[in-house]
Formats: C-alpha cells, structure tokens, sequence
C-alpha cells in the first residue's frame, strides 16, 4: 500500500471515532433530560423542607420550668395586678421574677392542695434555695432596658411586650436557643422571624419599630435614630 | 437638625480637670476600673496593651534639676463633638458600633456591635480607644465585684470611656419612677469625679448653666486638648501655668504667647 | 501524564518538576495557614499590634496588594474602553494577578479583624459616613467582576472548551467582557480612592489629614491615580519575572513598552500631583494645626525624611523618567529597574498613609511608639504571596495565558 | 432509565438552592455573630437589687469612712462615705480596690498546718477545732517548761482593742515580748514623753496652718490619713497656704508644694536647728511661751548641780546658717530667709519625718524639729501641732497572773531599752540572732519578713524560731514562712474599731463592720485568742471573760458604741489646758532636750563607706501599697512604667549623676549596698538631686499571688537599720549604694 492510502485510512477511522462518540453523548442526552430536572426537584425539596420544618426544631432545646406555676391564678389573688410581685424597687430599677423572700410572704406554709404548691413549699421554701427560674423575656447582658421608662412614663401595659402570661394557667416550655443561649421569645417562635403581634419579637428591631414611631427626636447622629446608649450598656 | 426638636434642651455632658489640683494619686483610674469591670493581666506594665479609660499622662517642663516641674494629667475620652457630633472616631467606624448622641453629647461605644477593625483608634488623637486583645480573664471568684450595670467586654473589640452613661440610665430609671423630668445635677456623676479626692474633675452639662461646668469652662486659664484639629472636645482642663496650657495643643515657634483669639 | 490539560502549541516542565515547585510553595502557604489559624482562635494577641498600632502590617499589605493588582482595572481600561488593541496580548496574566491581589487582601482583612463571624455587619449595619464602608462594598463588588473576567480564561483550558457549553460561555463572555472592564474601571476608581481616604480623612492625625474635594481628601485622588500608574508596572514586573522563571519569552516587547509608557506617563503626572500635595501639606496644612514637617521626621529612631525621598524620588521620579523616555523604555534592564523602583515606591506609599501615621504622637506629651511585626504577622503576609505563586504556576501550566507565547516559543 | 454524572449535579444545585430559599443561612449567620456577641467564657454579672453599707476602711491606718455597693449579696463597688470627718466622700485608689482582697486569689481560705519545708508552700489544710487546740498545746507545754517568756508576738498596729487583747494574752500568758510594727507615732510619743512629759500623739492642724515646713514628709503619698492629706491640699491652694518641702526628690508633695528645696538628706534637724539660730538671733520668736513656758532655753542648773548649756547658747553655737550650709548643701542666705518667713508667719507649722511616716526615725531630729514649732508657739493652738492624750482603755480589768506568768513577765526582755521597746522589732531579731532564744512566734496582721529592712537577716531569726503561727488573712511573705496560719476575717468582714492614724488633729475612733458575711472559713482573730486563751484555762481563760470578741469590743467601748453604731465614728472632745497646765514634766514646762540635740547625734550616719559613692533613698509612691496589704491588681496596673515594667524595677537618678557613670534610659545596672544587691533599671529624673538615687517601697513581693508576686525589688534587702542611740528605733533613712553595668 501505498503511504497515501493508510493515510486516508487512518483519518477514515478518526472520522468514525468522532461521529460514534457523538452519537453516544447525544443519545445519553435524551435518556437523562428529564431525570436531571427531577433530581434537582428532589434536592430542592430536601432542603426545603429541612431549612423549614427540621430546622427550627433542632436550633432549640426544650427545658421545663422547674415548678408550675399559674399567672392567671394569683392575678386573682393580688390586689395591684402584675405589680404586686414585678414590682419596682424605690430606686427606681425593676425587680422582675420575684425572689423567693416574696413568696414566702404568703407561702410559709402550704396554702392550698395544688401539688405544685407543696412542691414549691418542701423543696425551696423549707429548704431556703431560690427557684431557679427561666426568664422567657431575659434580654442580653448588653441590653439596658428600663421598665420605668416604659410603664410609668410612657403607660406601655405589660401585655405590649410580655403578650397574655399573667393570664396563663400554666408555666409554658423555655426554649433555649443551642447556639445563642437566647430564649426563643426573643427572636420569636416563627423561624421566619414574621410576627403578628406586638409580643411576638423582642428584637433591636422590634424595639427601634416602636421608638421610631413614637419618638419625635433621635440623639444619632450617624443614624438619624435613637441613641445607642438609650438601650445598650 | 433633627435631634434639636427634643422636648427638653439637648445635654451636653462634659468635665472640667484642674491640673494644679491634680496630684496624680490614681484614684480617678481605679475608681473608674473598678466601676466599668475593666480587666486586668498579671502584667500591665506594657501600657500601650493595658486598658485603662481614665489614663494619667505625667509630662515635665523640660527643665533640669533644680528647675524642673511635673504636671499630671488625667485624660479620659474627650467625647469630641467634631462639626456636627462628626467626631474623629464615630465617623470613621464601618459598622455604627460607635456614635455621638446629641441629647447628651456623649459618644458610645456598643462592645456587641463592634467586630474589631480599630479604624476608630487609629483615628482618635488622644489614644483614648482601647482594644481588646486577650480574653478577659478574672482569677476564680473575682468575677463576683463584676457590676451588672456595665456589660463585661469580649476579646476582638475596642472600648472606652462612656462618662459612666450607665449612671445616667440608672439617675433617668429613677427619674421616671418618680415622675420627674428633669435629673439633679449629683444624681449623675462619673465615677472618677466621685472619686478623686482634691475634687479635681467636676462633671455636668455644659449647656446647662446651674451646672458648675458650664462656668469653670469659661476661666480664664481653661483649656481643650488639641483644639486645633477641629476634635471641639468636651473635655477642659483648667492651669495657671503657661507651660502646661501650652502643652494642651501643638503650637510653632513664632505662636506663642498664643495669642487669645 | 497532565499532557491532556495543557494547552496546544506550548511547552511545559516535566510533572515532577512541576509538583516539586508547587509543594515548596505549598509547604510557605502551610506556614501561613497555621498562623491564620492561631489569629483566629487565640485572637489577636498573637500580632504585636497594640492600642498605638490598631492599623500595621496587615493593613499596610491591604492597601500595598491593591495598589499593585491595580493593573488589572488600569490595563482592562486601556484594552477596551480606550481600545489599545495589543494590550490583549497581557490583559489575561494582568486579570490574574489582579484576582490574587484582591482575593489575598479580602483574606488578610478577615484576619485582621477581631471578630471575623461578626465581619458582615460591615455590610449588614454599613455607616455611609465612614471610608471603610465604601471600601469594603466596591472591594467585594470589584473581586467579583475579577472573578467574572478571570472565569472565560479557566474556561479556554484545552478539556474545558471541549464541552460545548462551556465553549461557548467563554465566547459569549468575551464579547461582553467590555462591560465588565467598564464595571471594573469604575468600582476600582472608588475603592482605590476610598482607601486613599481612610487615612485623609483622619482630621485628628495630622500626618494623614488633607484637605479635598466635597467628601473626598486629596488622598483618594492620589491612590487612585497611583494604583493606575503603578498597577501596570507590577504586572509587567512579574510578568519579567515570569519569563525569567520560564525561560522564555512570553510577551513582545512593543505590548511591553506601550504599557510601561502609559504607566510612565501616569507615574509622571502623579508624582507631580504627589509632590505638590506633600508641598501643600508641609507648608499649609500641618503648620495651621500647629506643626512644623520636621515634627514627623525627627525625634524616632526610624522615620526620617530619608523615607520621603525613598518614596517620591527614588519610587517615583527616577522610574517616571526611565519610562517616559524612549531610550529608558527601550534598554530592558533599565526599565525593569524602573518597574522595581515604582513598585518599592508605591509600597512605601502606603507604608507611610498606615504605619508613621500610628507612630507619629499627636499630644505634645505623647511619645513616638515604633512597631515591628510578630511572625504571625509576617506569616499571613506571606501566605498570598505563596498563595499567588501557586496560583501563577497552575494558571500558567494549564491556561493560554499568555497569546502570544507560541509564536514567540514554537515547538518544532 | 440511567442516573449519571449530572444527575448527582443536578441534586446539588437543587440542594443548595433549596438552601438559599430556606431560613437556614440566614439565621445560623445571625446566631452565629450573636454566638460571638455572648461567649460562654465571659461572665455575666448577676442582676439584683443594689445598696450601699457603711463601714471604716483598714487598708491604712488613714481610717477613711467608705460605702461599699451591693447588688444582692455581692459586693461591685467601694466608694467614699460622704460627710465623714476624715475624707468626706473622696477615697484613695486602694481603698477603691478593696474588693480585690476580698475575693482575691490570695486569700487563705481555711487554717492551714504547714506540710513541706518552711516557705515551700505545702500546707493541710486542718479543722478549727485542731488548729486551736495545737497552738494551745504548744504554749502549754513552753509554760509547763517555765519557758512562757521565750513566747513574743507581733502586731501589725499598735493601738486598737485588738492590739490590747493580744498583749494582754501575751501578760497573762506570762511574756512581756510584744512588739508591734515600728512607725513615726513611736518617736513622737517619746518626743512628747521627754518635752512635754505626757504620753500623747502628735496632731497636725494642717488645714488652719499658714506656712507648712514639711522635713521630707510625704504629705501626698500616704502620709497620716492620705485622703485627708490630699484634701488639705486643695485647701491649701484655695486658702494659699505656703508648704515648703525639703526633700532630696521631687515627690507628689514637692510637686504641689509653693518651693521645694532638696537639701542633703539626714541634715535636717541641722537645718530645723540653724533654723533656730536665726530665729532667736533675730528675736522672731514667741517671746511669752519662752519665758514662761519653756525650760532649758536659757542655760540651767542640772541636779548634779554643774551648769548645763541651755538650748539658746547651743544653737547659737554649732548651728549658724553657715555651718549649717556645709552641712546641709542650702545657702546660708536660703536658709535666714526660711527662717524669717517661718518666723513670721501666723500659724507656722514644721513636720517632721520621712515619707509616710513608716519608718521611726531620728529621735533628735524630731525633737530638734518640734523645738521649732515651739520656738514659733506653733504648739496645741490653732494651725499648729496638738499633743492628743493617748486613749487608755480604762475598762479593761487589771490582767489576771498566776505563778508561771509573774515568773515569766520577770525574766529579762528580748529588747530592753530605759522606753517603751515594743517598736523596736529590728532589735528583737537582731537579739534572736544574738541567741536569746524565742520559741513561738504569734503574727497579727503584720508582716515583718517584707515590711522590716534587712530581711534576709529577719529571715535567719525566723530560721531559729520553732513555732510560728500567723493570724494573716492573706498568703503574705510572713504567713508563708510560718508553720500555722489561722485566717482572720478581712476588714470588710468582720467588727474592729479603728483609732485613727497619726497626724489627725482630732482624737477619733471608726469602727469597721462586717459588710458581708464571711467568705470562707475563717475566724475573726479577736475570737481566736479568745478560744486559745479559754483552752489554756486558768488565770488566761480568767483574763477573757467575754464570750466573745464582739462582746469584749461592746465592753471597751461601752459608752462610744451606740454613736459608732449610729454614725460609724466616733469624735473625742479634745481638751488643750493652757501652757501653765498642759506640760508634766519636772519643772512642769516644755523642755528643751539639750542633751538629745548634740551634733554627734542629730547626724544620723547611714551605713556604707566611700566605696560606695551613692546613697539610696527609698521613697512612697500613693500608686503602692507599701505596709501588711500588698499592691491589688487595679493598683498595680496604676503604676507608672517608669517606676515597674516587666519584673524590673526602675531607680530614679538625676541624668547627669547617670551620664558620669555612663548609663542611659532603662539600661540594666547592678545596685549593690553594703546589705545586698540588685538588678534593676534606670529611669532618668530631673527632679532628684545628683548623687542620690530612689527606689520606691511596695514592690518585690515573694509571697501572696501572680497578681503581686515577683515584681520589682523590695527595697528593704538592701537597706539596714541604724538603732537610734536614744529611742532604739530604727532610723535608717537610706544607705550607702554604687551602681555596675548588668
């Protein structure tokens, strides 16, 4: 053979090498088209449902109070509503969960027959210890929140931020986030962060909303809002 | 401005330092460490990593023995007001951790805000700006004195001096409890002018003319750091010696005796 | 064995060469990842940083970085907006080097921070007042468009092209590419400035302080115009570099010449514009606060005006000159002696807008406080430059970087 | 169908934009930056309800009122107690960092039995009960062996109820070695014991003086009640008050004084007498008090009949403003026009004694110094210097003594000298060294193995001690070296009444309350002797028959402690009888000591030859805390660097004293004197005369923590004692020293 034919012959096999491997890519293509689509619905899906519905569920963990206790109850009880126990001191500064000195005020001795009474009674009362409590609104050490600002100049009710507790019958779960340590009532209990009431959010933004409103006058000067040090320490 | 609309005339908080009474005795530091849970190292002799709000420069007149004389001068922030509350720090920070509140004149310094980048220092001509470069570290059990009032910082953050805003909180707290207005000039108090026992440093608002400051400013030997750059500090000294006055601000040769503009 | 990637019509080292190099540089790389890490976790106490120096090194490498990779915006700019058509046979290695610089200066500025997880708030809770804001939003936007004009260059890899899809992508973002260069020139404008104006706008630091235009100090015209005239000089120095590493030649000298001509002219009027800046400043601006120029050169035991001169004439009028000239240009060993000399200058340059403006005591009774970096410091300074060599080296192996390197190198 | 490649891609890409659709990004950003904002290592100070308690501040003997804040039960702050006689609201920067010591490290929180080798620092820790029932056994067994008088103790104070009940153990335990840490007060006692013949201390009206000469008293850095000091100072400048202040360093006290005039340390009672001689030469004196009041002025007759040079014809001798200038340094003229402008002033008021009063002192100079007042009549009037009887305590019953105990109170004592001895501690360990054998050692609140100079030798003596028990609330360089430590309660936790320190010209007495209540398991010291004493039963347990501290402290002061309960402090009605009745001397008139005033003796010579071409002074600095309480954290970080940087301490010296020798800023140099060396680091100072250089007191402790431990040099290594021919006190003001490149 002459050197021209194995030339023309080997480029001949290159030519049949192409248009195979083409042939085959593109038959693959039209077998997976549709699988590609789906799986990347199926990856959307996962996500999704975990970003949305397992998610918020790991990011906190559950604790129980470590005694029931009643709002609704001892709101009947009391003469100056909440105030007879969140009192204010004469300093002007707020007391917030009351301690177990105040208890014992009416609690020396077991007043009714609500086990959680006795409990309370047996294991802290008799034993001199201190409930140890989960505040659900606890803001962070940073914050400086002042109630008297709040409740007597500016006649906000409780229910505005701390929504209907001192009606509940019953302690609800604290929900404690695992990264933060924040309880969820800060950031709200829709992962969203989508509130429909006032109580729902006890965030900077939830607060600054309410100061942008009804403040007239901001101290920032970098922001034009209210002044850090009105809420920060 | 916006914030001039206020209800009540806007505050302007400031301190006027004798630095002929001042005797340099360190009160006004500790006082002011021990009520903002400043932290502490084993060691602190390396000053320019040591955290301390109110600082006490010790400066001489340059002259040799017998004639030499010393001056101490307690520097906390000058909570520059700038042009405008435009203060050499607050406008530079990136992130709003740091601001001028012009209902009081004070300028903040919000430690959670605050992600470390120490522009503000390095804008600040006093070195008033300290950062936070260890964990603070108390030795066991003397996390206890840690007062409530002031949030402890984190390592990676600057802080300062605030003119102890957080008695002002507390004084207003009060205030609103009782349904007053208005805050009684000794209901807020620094802790260092509390402290200092030659009652060198007086505290109050200068805008406020029943207020002792708003007159030793206007003395004749009164006197800011560094006027010239245009900081308009809140912050005066008052000495009847022209060395130390001198030594407030920079000066060329052929401008002094300054002359009183 | 790799032979597969490389791109047609050029020769490259053997495999094992190649790996040897690259684990040497990885091992430097290694260093400054460890000392990355120790920032990090122990916080920044591993620095010698200290309340007197809350800008040094690392922020000194920032502004330094940027101002060298500013070649890429400068030469994207001439190539198509002023359409100087040769410079395509550059603009790929002028692109690269300039995604390393800021890819390595948004690396450093993550470690410089005391509290990285928060460093989003720089974004998130941005003060429109202050210069760092402004750098760190068109820094970010700019490394994108980078990324976006350095992608099509990944995309020519001989195996990548073969998907048509990716062909394609690359042709597509070619003709396009004007518009990113565009974007480019315009963001670097900005945020080249905006660094130039984090130490003018310093009214309590004399040293730094100018005067300006409306928000603008003279510094951030000043870096801008810099990085345009230095840029250039860096990415045709490595390029040297490059082909000396290579041992070959890689771009033609007219590509070379034109572009260190430019640079040369920029350089010229900047240093002029620089000269009278710094003539301004000592005669005006400082002595209406108070001091008199010596006041920051004098007193220490390292600042003198020797750094001025190293910065202006030496960095600044002595290259200017060689490159404006035709002879300078002409003579390679000349101008390359220019692009060091600029280089150095640049650099000084922005030592001096960070380091002596920390070191310099404002209060009449406040002392000189001089700095010298910790080897965590030094490490993660060096760690970009480990990081860009290897990056270099890849790019180069497997990427028709540079066009005209086959007809300059044939393979017989 | 077939899955490849891409299919996988495609669930990624899906993933991820699932993800960008969900709230996880954002939230774990969010959490992760607030994560920051709270870390679990930073401590979050509990919130509570706050209040303030009043109580006396012991840091010092000053006696400052003090408020400490409260949220709940934790103390956060110490401030000072407005409308208090002492210091009125303000408060120095120890005060202010008391809490430090309360919650601080270095506290000993249980009785501790030493374990390892002395001063190795292995203790067990040991019941209450044991720790008592071993020391009482121990002192039982030194009295069955008639060896009660080998038994010493020392306190920390040398007034208070607490001090008089561990005396009164050490009488009727049968020993009469007690001694107390020496201070100024000791020399003035005697001052007032030999010229106006009663036992009284020194009160300063500083704030009605008009012209203050103050001998190197460091009337701002801790001096008498600081506070108060620093107060006056205002009141100075506001009334202008002229202080002079003659001192060889520029101190706090220069600094504010009108002039500062450095003269040759150890001539100033030369000066205080050259003084004299220019004033009687003059006639600027107070012609009435010396004629009628005053003997030996004139020269006069002494019982063994030969005629005695009065004080006149001595100072007009060896004392004119020029002999005195070779002396002193000052020129002659300097020193007339002192002497006028003193002379003439209308309240002039001289003070005597260096720095803050820690150190005794010569007792001629004091008296040399306090002939000068009397010279001007500067003495029990307005602006001058008060002679304040001295509290006896009169309700204390006479101390019950068995056999062993006479025995024991007859044999001879450690230190026996024709005065009161019990300030003489140096002597006390030189005579322990000596061979006088002491076989248990009791230490309250003291701390003699820092405190005292020469400690290397205070150490050997410990060395031959047996049995040494501390009663230190802290883990202090005498508590670590000692075999028993048994913690006292620490001032902010327990009942004390405070007498306050010398210089104050009103007779006041605090009281200091326990604010909170005891930390740790320890026991108020007043209640441990009591408990060792009823151990010990018989005539001990009968000497204490209260039940206990508290009750004994209600007894002394019966009727003063309802006011000290009500306002904390309680004001004596200090009478001045005219100067017809106000002296018991023998001739019942101020006496000149002519004897005490020769010029052999009013030269104190410090130790050290020519071969040492320096002297080293130490000096007080208010930034350290220089006495039984060490330096607390916030303190420390107030101290200047160029006093203390690194572990190293810095010298003051004049540059040009530094630049003959060739040293500069912060070179290491080798300080040695004839009592030791060091290495320490130069700090040049205009303000300190050539030739001298200054150490500052408070640093180099070995003990307590890493907050205070290894810092600087302590002083007193290199400085010995010179007893003091008269008094016995330890007049040391400095030594001999060289400096050596390091």
């Amino acid at each position: 053979m002459s050197k021209s034919d194995d030339k023309a012959q080997t480029v001949s096999e290159k030519a049949v090498e192409v248009s195979s491997s083409t042939r085959q890519s593109s038959s693959s293509d039209e077998g997976s088209g549709g699988i590609v689509v789906l799986f990347f619905f199926i990856g959307l899906a996962i996500s999704l449902i975990f970003g949305w519905m397992i998610f918020p569920k790991l990011l906190y963990s559950q604790k129980k109070q470590p005694i029931n206790f009643s709002h609704s109850l001892h709101n009947k009880l009391v003469s100056n509503g909440c105030e007879s126990c969140h009192f204010f001191r004469d300093d002007g500064s707020y007391s917030g969960v009351p301690k177990l000195a105040q208890c014992v005020g009416c609690h020396e001795e077991v007043q009714g027959d609500s086990p959680d009474e006795i409990e309370f009674v047996e294991k802290y009362v008799q034993k001199g210890i201190e409930v140890p409590w989960l505040v659900y609104a606890r803001q962070p050490d940073c914050v400086f929140f002042s109630h008297a600002a709040h409740v007597k100049t500016a006649k906000l009710d409780c229910k505005t931020c701390h929504g209907y507790i001192g009606e509940s019958e019953s302690l609800k779960t604290y929900y404690q986030n695992r990264i933060t340590g924040y309880s969820r009532d800060i950031w709200g209990e829709n992962i969203a962060g989508i509130k429909k009431n006032t109580w729902d959010r006890m965030k900077m933004d939830d607060c600054a909303e309410c100061h942008q409103k009804l403040k007239t006058s901001f101290g920032s000067v970098q922001t034009q809002k209210e002044g850090c040090f009105v809420c920060h320490k | 401005m916006k914030q001039e609309q206020g209800h009540s005339k806007a505050k302007k908080f400031g301190m006027v330092i004798d630095l002929d009474l001042c005797t340099g005795c360190g009160s006004c530091m500790v006082a002011c460490m021990a009520e903002n849970n400043v932290p502490f190292k084993e060691d602190e002799t390396d000053k320019l990593k040591s955290i301390t709000w109110m600082r006490i420069f010790k400066f001489s007149n340059g002259k040799t023995y017998p004639e030499t004389d010393v001056c101490y001068l307690p520097r906390p922030c000058q909570h520059c007001e700038g042009h405008g509350g435009h203060s050499p720090c607050v406008s530079v920070c990136p992130a709003t951790a740091t601001d001028y509140d012009a209902h009081t004149g004070i300028v903040s310094q919000i430690y959670t805000r605050c992600f470390g980048c120490r522009y503000c220092m390095g804008s600040c001509p006093y070195k008033a700006r300290y950062f936070n470069w260890f964990d603070p570290v108390w030795p066991d059990g003397m996390e206890q004195y840690l007062s409530p009032d002031v949030s402890p910082r984190m390592r990676g953050v600057v802080e300062k001096c605030s003119f102890c805003y957080h008695r002002y909180q507390i004084a207003k707290d009060k205030a609103h409890y009782e349904g007053q207005t208005e805050i009684e000039e000794d209901a807020y108090q620094t802790a260092c002018a509390q402290a200092c026992p030659v009652k060198a440093i007086t505290f109050g608002d200068l805008n406020n003319h029943s207020h002792a400051v708003s007159k030793l400013k206007n003395q004749p030997n009164a006197f800011r750091l560094l006027e010239r750059l245009g900081t308009n500090t809140k912050v005066y000294y008052v000495s009847g010696r022209e060395w130390v006055r001198r030594a407030g601000d920079n000066y060329l040769k052929a401008e002094w005796p300054k002359k009183t503009s | 064995m790799d032979s597969a990637l490389i791109p047609n019509g050029v020769r490259r080292c053997s495999i094992n060469k190649f790996m040897i190099a690259l684990a040497i540089a990885g091992a430097v790389l290694l260093w400054g990842v460890y000392a990355m890490f120790l920032c990090w976790f122990k916080g920044l106490n591993q620095t010698n940083m200290n309340d007197y120096y809350g800008f040094a090194l690392w922020i000194w490498a920032d502004l330094a970085i940027i101002a060298l990779g500013g070649g890429a915006f400068f030469t994207g700019f001439l190539r198509y907006i002023m359409g100087k058509d040769e410079l395509k046979n550059i603009i790929n290695y002028a692109v690269l080097i300039g995604f390393i610089c800021y890819s390595s200066a948004l690396l450093i500025l993550a470690i410089d921070i005391g509290q990285p997880l928060r460093g989003w708030f720089i974004f998130w809770h941005a003060n429109v007042h202050s210069m760092l804001t402004e750098v760190a939003f068109c820094l970010t936007c700019y490394f994108m468009v980078l990324t976006i004009e350095y992608i099509p260059l990944i995309l020519e890899n001989k195996q990548i092209d073969k998907v048509p899809f990716f062909h394609h992508l690359s042709h597509n973002m070619h003709s396009v590419m004007a518009v990113f260069a565009a974007t480019g020139a315009f963001l670097s404008f900005f945020h080249q400035g905006s660094l130039g104006g984090v130490a003018g706008v310093l009214f309590g630091r004399p040293f730094a302080f100018r005067e300006g235009l409306f928000i603008w100090p003279w510094t951030f015209f000043l870096f801008t115009w810099s990085a345009a005239a230095y840029g250039p000089c860096f990415t045709l120095m490595v390029t040297k570099i490059t082909e000396m590493v290579t041992k070959k030649k890689l771009v033609k000298d007219n590509v070379v010449e034109l572009l260190a001509k430019i640079s040369g002219w920029m350089m010229a009027t900047y240093i002029i514009a620089k000269i009278i800046d710094t003539y301004y400043w000592a005669n005006v601006t400082a002595p209406s606060l108070g001091f008199n120029i010596m006041h920051f050169y004098s007193n220490n035991s390292f600042y003198g005006l020797w750094i001025l001169f190293l910065e202006i004439i030496l960095g600044g009028v002595v290259p200017a000159a060689i490159l404006i000239t035709e002879k300078g240009r002409k003579n390679s060993l000349a101008r390359n002696t220019a692009f060091v000399l600029a280089v150095i200058g640049v650099c000084v340059n922005r030592w001096v807008m960070v380091l002596q403006v920390m070191a310099v005591p404002v209060m009449s009774f406040d002392t000189w406080a001089l700095y010298y970096p910790s080897w965590q410091e030094v490490a993660t300074t060096i760690l970009p430059v480990a990081y860009g060599i290897i990056l270099i080296m890849i790019s180069y192996r497997y990427l028709p970087i540079f066009p005209q390197e086959p007809e300059l190198n044939p393979v017989d | 169908m077939k899955i490849d490649r891409r299919s996988f891609l495609a669930l990624g890409v899906g993933v991820v934009a699932g993800n960008a659709l969900s709230p996880v990004p954002a939230i774990l950003t969010d959490d992760i930056a607030i994560w920051t904002q709270n870390w679990p290592w930073v401590p979050v100070p509990e919130i509570g309800g706050s209040a303030y308690a009043d109580t006396t501040c012991q840091l010092c003997p000053g006696g400052c009122g003090i408020s400490v804040r409260k949220v709940e039960e934790r103390g956060v702050k110490i401030e000072g107690k407005k409308d208090h006689p002492v210091n009125n609201g303000g408060i120095c920067a120890l005060g202010l960092s008391g809490l430090q010591l309360l919650y601080g490290p270095t506290r000993v929180k249980t009785p501790l039995k030493r374990a390892g080798k002395r001063g190795e620092g292995k203790w067990i820790k040991i019941s209450w009960d044991q720790a008592i029932s071993e020391v009482a056994g121990k002192l039982n067994d030194l009295r069955s062996q008639e060896k009660a008088h080998t038994v010493a103790g020392i306190s920390g104070s040398s007034s208070g109820t607490m001090t008089e009940i561990f005396r009164r153990f050490l009488t009727a335990y049968g020993s009469a070695n007690f001694f107390h840490t020496p201070s100024i007060q000791d020399t003035y006692r005697l001052v007032f014991e030999f010229m106006h013949g009663k036992k009284a201390d020194p009160g300063f009206d500083i704030e009605n003086a008009d012209f203050i000469l103050s001998f190197g008293s460091s009337l701002l850095e801790g001096w008498g009640p600081p506070v108060r000091m620093l107060k006056a100072s205002k009141k100075w400048k506001d009334t202008a008050t002229k202080i002079i202040q003659i001192e060889p360093r520029l101190s706090r006290t220069a600094l504010k004084a009108e002039r500062w005039i450095p003269v040759t340390p150890g001539t100033e009672a030369v000066l205080a007498l050259s003084l004299c001689h220019v004033i009687i030469k003059e006639g600027l004196y107070n012609k009435d008090f010396l004629a009628n009041s005053t003997f030996g002025f004139e020269d006069y007759k002494a019982k063994n009949g030969e005629i005695k040079k009065g004080f006149k014809q001595l100072v007009m001798d060896d004392y004119s403003p020029e002999a005195a200038s070779k002396i002193t340094g000052l020129d002659p003229a300097a020193i007339i026009l002192l002497a006028r402008e003193f002379a003439k002033a209308s309240a002039p008021l001289a003070i005597f004694g260096k720095g803050q009063g820690i150190l005794p002192g010569s007792l001629s100079e004091a008296m040399a110094i306090h002939a000068l007042n009397a010279l001007c009549g500067s003495i029990n009037r307005k602006g001058g210097i008060f002679a304040l009887d001295v509290l006896e305590n009169k309700e204390l019953s006479e101390v019950a003594l068995d056999g062993i105990a006479e025995a024991g109170l007859k044999q001879h004592k450690l230190v026996e000298t024709p005065h009161n001895s019990s300030g003489c501690l140096n002597q006390a360990f030189s005579a322990i060294l000596k061979g006088n054998s002491v076989n248990a050692l009791l230490v309250l609140e003291a701390n003699p193995l820092y405190t005292l100079s020469d400690s290397k030798s205070v150490k050997d003596a410990f060395d031959r001690i047996p049995f040494i028990a501390s009663f230190s609330s802290f883990m202090d360089e005498t508590a670590q070296y000692a075999d028993m430590i048994l913690p006292n309660h620490i001032y902010l936790e327990r009942i004390e009444d405070v007498p306050l320190s010398m210089g104050f010209p009103k007779t006041v007495i605090g009281l200091s309350k326990p604010v909170f209540k005891p930390q740790y398991s320890t026991k108020h010291a007043g209640d441990t002797i009591l408990l060792i004493s009823k151990e010990l039963g018989g005539s001990i347990a009968d000497s204490f028959p209260w039940k206990n501290y508290e009750a004994c402290l209600q007894h002394v002061l019966s009727d003063k402690m309802d006011v000290l309960k009500k306002k904390g402090f309680w004001t004596a009605t200090d009478s001045f009888p005219d100067f017809k009745n106000a002296f018991r001397t023998a001739s019942a008139k101020f006496e000149f000591q002519t004897d005490s005033l020769s010029s052999d003796l009013v030269n104190v010579k410090i130790e050290g030859d020519e071969t040492y071409p320096l002297v080293l002074i130490p000096y007080e600095t208010i930034r350290l805390s220089t006495g039984y309480i060490a330096n607390p954290p916030f303190l420390t970080k107030a101290v200047e660097d160029t006093i203390l940087k690194g572990k190293d301490s810095f010298i003051e010296i004049n540059p040009k004293t530094a630049q003959a020798s060739g040293f500069s800023e912060a070179d290491m140099v080798l300080l040695q004197t004839p009592k030791g060396q060091a290495r320490v680091r130069v700090h040049l100072e205009e303000g300190i005369m050539p030739g001298i250089i200054a150490l500052p007191r408070g640093l180099g402790h070995t003990a307590y923590d890493n907050y205070i431990a290894d810092k600087g040099i302590n002083v007193n290594q290199l400085i010995g004692p010179v007893n003091d021919p008269v008094s016995g006190l330890d007049t040391a003001w400095g030594i001999r020293a060289k400096l050596s490149k390091a």
